[in-house]
């Protein structure tokens, strides 16, 4: 990409070497590259993590906050402004595990943004805890016997939830997640792409070999508007793992419901006489 | 002197709402100043509710330990208050209620009930009640027909008919049977006088000081702040958004306020601490964000409808590591709505968390007021001017007066980034001891200016006084009328009333206090705050606080009664209240 | 006198841990005092990361601002340690990094990546290192051998034989091409020694004081403890259990206390700003709980990894609403383990949150003990005795100490109710404000018997001292150090260590403190929050405060540089450090 | 029920006359009463709102916490003394809002519980706000402009996690609950009934009549252990609103798996040998 790539961050980047973050990133900019997006109109929001770390290694707007509240700051920024991009890069422990109730209800209010997983079905940064999504049996030194809690599913949490479009990919497939964020940004809601993420020095489980081996891609037969067959796709796992749009159901988000085709709140200044006029309604 | 207080007692759902609504338009109306503080249980049907009006040509500032006149909309309502009923208070029952019998109590019994019937619903019984107070005050009955008019226009004309027929039933009534019972009000300048209660009071604060967006979770007793705001978002090119919790809530805000627009919660203490990470990121990220922690006595879910002053501590306080903040606490709905202004600029101008806090007392309760003044009011604008920024774009520029110059999201060829670790000018993470260093010095050179800005202590009373109270928030109420009976006593009283606890005005509290003998706080807590934060910060160590922490508002008679526990009877015999 | 420091520094991933904690085992084996601070980025692979192991003949309080001998794995940690290398320095390197050329400092090339491969594999490197220490060090290679046998067994023979080999290999170039760079460490008792670090301390104290149940959400710098106490659970009957957030972490812990068990959680500042409200509950439902806070340089992200003093005030007041607590803050592994042994008593005795306040610095340290003592230890039984009890059973019973009978769910015939809201005394919710009244003061009670507990302030030094220090936590170590350099300089210093710091010792602070002249807190923040305790609870208004507040932990220099800026460089012309 | 009821509790109830909320309570009496429970043995957890207040009136054992926090105490309680019947007792804001991250998590903890949620599809406590179940188009305050957010699904969501019971009930039904409730608390399992409860001060909307309308028992045509047929099930609404058990599926539950058949939590005593072993190693 180099020099023509206006989002390219040449900084050191402190993830590890072989990490699946590296490609996701490198997604990320492909598909803004290829959207025709300015950095100045774009805005990465995360909360903390190794996959959280992705705004500081994007040259665009950012706000990178707390673990596990990356979608409320970015549903406040897109209200504020609905004319910015927003994408929020996250770990499956930052979204589901500290943030599962903002997950739950973001996919309820429907705002126009990308979400990202990174779900490497571990805490990375912190070394290696079990994650919500990680396999049942892996042991960590929180979990010595074992993970025994069954995995979060999102892709199916989502579907249940009637979320307006529900991706996955695999951050091997930078082309295939380039285009996937593309749709997403789009799409005119909530999007979530969970991205599979091999994390190279935790999770000695589920490798770049073990996603491999059971990835693949959702064909053509395949209708994302089918609730029940894309409920049947998320619940897909240990067999085969399918890759791409699992569910759509397009409907109006947040911003075309609730702002409409109005300014955005930042243009907006405060007009004296409606305070007078709430005044008034005092005596 | 006294006032006259009106209390009107009943079941929760059974009308006390409306009944006093109405009563307290039309007694603004006329000319009176008003106070009325609301008591109410947490539930939505049955239980004891009560509200108290004070009713004078003067201000009020506070309610009364002593009832003029009780109206009892159930036998309960009677058996509650019988320790605040005192020789000639009236008592207006319904006669189908036997009400006990009181030495000195005067009982004016009013078919309520039965006349509501007559009219032809028993919703008419407020009504009834309403021209029956309306009598017993001798007021006459041309208000209450042209407000019923108003009110129950909208329902029609019948609805108003049998609402007017049913009070003038309850009128005459009185008139009637016991016109030896009714006691006429002071004088006043017939002019109409605004009616508003702290809640609007803050909300509107917030809407003139440009608030934008809107974030929170139900909780009593901020919801009313909430609701108001909402009401009128749509109209103000305001957003609203009720998050799926405080912790949303604050995070939402803090986006908003990211992307360039000024930005508030509201909350109790309870969803306060929910929001404290959030506040400590608003610390570092340096990120404007009003919020509005209206109290309830604690801990936990505590007494979710009362009033207490418990979280003083914990504002100056909340959210881990080090960061500047403003705190206010205004004493009155006036002073509350021009703080609500200040807080938005000022966060904005300083980008860092403001506090406003209040109490259930301060946002449920009404009282008259003749204008809010905003010709005055100006919206200055601290988002910075792209052309004037100096490149490349650096978020958290090092300044001298700590503030970084601030751009919005979406700025043409800027790149603007909020952090929550410690991080470079431009945002970057860092772990470098030095820029690490100088941010935090950055970030604390802020209070140079913020100790500057409005808020100081405001003093009342005698300048050489004999006792001197120290108050802050709601307490200022109950605080000025007893420093008024004291100086009317004979016994020279003075008072410092706190509105900005941080940053502390430590420099003016030591001119306004240090010399002073007998200082006591006046707080709603058990464990006197204030008198702590004066000792740390001022080296103060005033006298044992008066305190209150039952979750009931304090009054005058209650702060006479603490000094004389501490000072002993003698000098306060002469101390009418 | 300072005593040796051996810094290793590399990469993250790079083996470092491996290497120390070898080398702390030889020598802690051997009979030396050592302490290791340990510096790491918040990343996995890469960056900077070292470890300091100061090494001596008698206890070791702090690190030094100093490098005896550097061991570095790859060339950065040669320019990032470049400063603190002094004249007689020496730095080991593996010999195809070239090194700079730094005044007086002496460099040991040694082929350690060449060496490893030899012995098959890069990741012998470690052991390569290690007998290159062990030469530099003088102290030979039967322990090491020894050592690498017990490590590697596991392993297989093979993998011991060639960590054995990699090792010789290091030593024997050391011994053979700088036998003038080595030298010999002071001569120490022969005896093994305790090798601990702070994670392990409280994690040992809470398991001897009783915990059945630990609920946390990973954070660092408090993770080291959960892990710990994990790793040994099922063996002791410890149910661990990682819970989705901190919210859920703490209020699970309630509920298992309420069921009658010890409990505690382990967190850092934002993680225990989500739990806020579940301590106000612990509060008010009066639950035993022990909550340790293990602060890094906030606020929000701060700096992840690094040390810090900031959240004092955060404990101090954290959750709305008024309760009694309990604040500790250890200074020292030793301490920690006996303060959490009694912390899981207290919190049982009073019914009540007891804080244990660490750093990353205590935690991640490692220091040398003789033994820690169990003999002694008494675990009572706080439990209520059901036939003691009186009928009908109150969980709330309102008592002169403040205490009530606690008794676990399911005991036959009792019905226990644990409340949120304010109660009654058998913890049905109520509004009436005596009851209210009666609770809130029944609760403060206990402060009577809190204060008098554990934990009461240590002088140590000069009895009339012209410099007086005063700090809590691992404040500590570094002032104890700066007082022992200020005596040997002939300036009379002293300091008072706090560990308890709510209920804040007064009485004890005044009797240390009042009377002595230049008294200055030492702290690991930037506004001083020891130094605004003692002025509110005690009045004494300490001088400028030596504060730190770039995530690095405070060493004696530090102090002193700090004195100096303040009192004139004069008289600490002659200090040693 | 009367004296024979040892758990009933006689003083003031300080719910709205014709609430729901009374029938739930008196189906956890006959449930625990039918069981032969014993009050010492049985354990009530709950959070904030008008639900909550159930333990206050169950003469038994009691937690009553924080709004939204119901389920972390309820573990915590039944880790440390596994013999206790633990039953949560919650309002569809407080579980599903508030709560919903413990809501998503104490699924897949999957500890032996009974969960009954009062769903009255509003805030009742503090005056009729829209919750997360509130339909689209509900006006109240905060939503003067009608709710736009999806409902959440409580049903689907849990079917989607895999949760072990999934049940629908209406508190109008008492034997049919209580039943329910009986069912839930010999499962061994985490166990989930949402409870439609009319509000009859705050919810306008799905009063009893609605709910009458449009609830009917699933008959033994439906197979609860077919997970696609059960998420059909749990998207019913609007048109009909099936009541029973909608989705089981038995497996161990936290109790059977980590504590298995030892002592109590609560028994336990420290033990000094123990301590000396993990000293020994420090050297
Ligand atoms: C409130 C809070 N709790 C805990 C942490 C510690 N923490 C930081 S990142 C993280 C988990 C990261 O896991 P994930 O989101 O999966 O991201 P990954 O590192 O795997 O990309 C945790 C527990 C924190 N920063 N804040
Ligand atoms: C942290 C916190 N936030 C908000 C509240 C206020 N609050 C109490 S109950 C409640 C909602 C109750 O709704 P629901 O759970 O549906 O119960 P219901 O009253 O409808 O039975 C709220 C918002 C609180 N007590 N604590
Ligand atoms: S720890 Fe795992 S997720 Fe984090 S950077 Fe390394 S490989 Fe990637
Ligand atoms: S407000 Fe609604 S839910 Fe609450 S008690 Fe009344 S009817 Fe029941
Ligand atoms: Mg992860
Ligand atoms: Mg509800």
């Amino acid at each position: 990409m180099g020099n023509s790539n206006a989002f390219h961050y040449e900084g050191e980047k402190a993830w590890c070497p072989g990490c699946g973050d590296f490609a996701i990133l490198n997604a990320v900019e492909k598909a803004l590259i290829h959207a025709g997006k300015k950095p100045e109109e774009v805005l990465t929001v995360s909360g903390i993590g190794q996959a959280a770390k992705l705004p500081h290694y994007l040259k665009s707007n950012g706000f990178n906050g707390l673990h596990g509240r990356a979608l409320p700051p970015a549903f406040g920024a897109k209200a504020a402004n609905h004319h910015l991009t927003v994408i929020v890069t996250s770990g499956d422990g930052d979204m589901y595990g500290e943030g599962g109730n903002h997950f739950i209800h973001a996919i309820r209010r429907n705002i126009e943004m990308t979400v990202i997983v990174h779900d490497n079905q571990v805490y990375g940064l912190t070394k290696g805890q079990a994650s919500p999504t990680s396999d049942k049996g892996m042991k960590t030194k929180l979990q010595p016997e074992g993970v025994i809690l069954t995995p979060f599913n999102p892709l199916a949490v989502a579907i249940a939830l009637d979320a307006p479009f529900v991706a996955r990919s695999f951050s091997k497939e930078i082309d295939f997640t380039a285009d996937l964020i593309e749709q997403a940004m789009r799409y005119g809601g909530f999007a979530l792409i969970d991205v599979l993420q091999p994390c190279v020095s935790f999770n000695k489980v589920n490798t770049y070999q073990w996603y491999q081996q059971r990835a693949y891609r959702l064909g053509p037969e395949h209708d994302p508007t089918d609730r029940a067959k894309a409920l049947a796709k998320a619940f897909e796992w240990d067999s085969g793992i399918p890759l791409g749009v699992i569910y759509k159901n397009p409907r109006p988000g947040y911003v075309a419901t609730v702002i409409g085709d109005t300014e955005p709140l930042l243009k907006r200044k405060v007009n004296t006489e409606k305070i007078n006029s709430l005044l008034a309604r005092l005596y | 002197m006294p006032h006259t207080t009106l209390t009107l007692g009943g079941m929760a759902g059974q009308g006390l709402v409306t009944i006093s609504d109405l009563l307290l338009k039309l007694l603004a109306r006329a000319g009176y100043h008003l106070l009325a503080t609301q008591d109410y249980m947490s539930r939505v049907r049955g239980g004891h509710n009560f509200i108290q009006i004070g009713i004078d040509a003067d201000r009020i500032f506070a309610p009364q330990p002593i009832i003029n006149i009780l109206v009892a909309l159930d036998s309960r309502s009677i058996d509650e208050h019988r320790h605040e009923l005192t020789a000639g208070s009236i008592v207006l029952h319904d006669s189908d209620n036997k009400p006990p019998d009181i030495n000195g109590v005067r009982f004016a019994g009013v078919p309520m009930n039965r006349f509501a019937n007559k009219a032809g619903n028993p919703v008419y019984a407020n009504a009834v009640a309403l021209g029956a107070i309306a009598a017993l005050l001798e007021i006459g009955m041309k208000g209450v027909d042209s407000l019923l008019n108003e009110h129950f226009g909208k329902k029609g004309e019948a609805a108003v008919e049998k609402n007017v027929a049913a009070a003038h039933a309850g009128y005459d009534h009185i008139a009637k049977y016991y016109a030896e019972t009714t006691s006429s009000l002071p004088p006043v300048k017939q002019k109409t006088r605004m009616l508003i209660n702290g809640a609007q009071a803050i909300g509107l604060g917030m809407m003139t000081g440009g608030l934008r967006f809107i974030s929170a979770y139900p909780m009593s007793p901020s919801t009313s702040i909430f609701n108001y705001v909402t009401a009128s978002a749509a109209e103000l090119g305001i957003l609203s958004e009720q998050a799926e919790d405080e912790i949303a809530a604050v995070n939402m805000a803090l986006g908003a306020s990211a992307a360039g627009v000024r930005t508030a919660v509201t909350t109790s203490g309870g969803g306060l601490d929910l929001m404290a990470e959030g506040i400590s990121l608003a610390g570092v990220a340096e990120t404007p964000i009003v919020i509005a922690n209206i109290m309830r006595p604690g801990p936990a879910t505590g007494l979710p409808t009362r009033t207490g002053q418990e979280d003083l501590n914990l504002v100056l306080n909340i959210g881990h590591g080090e960061f500047p903040r403003f705190v206010f606490a205004p004493g009155t709905a006036e002073e509350a709505f021009y703080t609500a202004i200040h807080a938005m600029n000022l966060a904005d101008k300083y980008q860092a968390p403001v506090f406003l806090l209040g109490d259930q007392q301060l946002v449920d309760s009404y009282v008259t007021l003749d204008r809010l003044n905003i010709t005055k009011v100006r919206i200055k604008e601290h988002l910075a001017d792209p052309a004037k920024v100096p490149a490349p774009y650096q978020r958290y520029r090092i300044t001298p007066n700590g503030v970084s110059p601030r751009l919005p999201y979406g700025t043409p060829g800027v790149r603007v980034m909020y952090d929550s670790h410690l991080h470079e000018e431009d945002g970057h993470i860092t772990e470098n001891a030095d820029i690490v260093r100088a941010m935090v010095e950055k970030r604390f050179r802020k209070l140079k200016g913020m100790v500057k800005e409005t808020g100081k202590p405001i003093w009342y009373g005698n300048k050489k006084p004999a006792i001197t109270l120290a108050c802050w928030g709601t307490s200022y109420g109950a605080s000025r009328e007893a420093v008024d009976a004291l100086n009317r006593a004979g016994i020279k009283a003075g008072m410092a009333h706190f509105n900005r606890l941080a940053p502390f005005p430590s420099r003016e509290a030591r001119v306004l206090l240090a010399n002073k003998k007998h200082v006591h706080t006046v707080e709603g807590n058990f464990t006197g705050q204030l008198a702590q934060l004066l000792a740390r910060e001022t080296g103060i160590h005033s006298g044992m606080p008066v305190t209150r922490y039952d979750g009931r508002p304090i009054t005058a008679r209650h702060i006479i009664d603490k000094l004389k526990e501490v000072h002993g009877n003698g000098k306060f015999k002469r101390i009418s209240l």
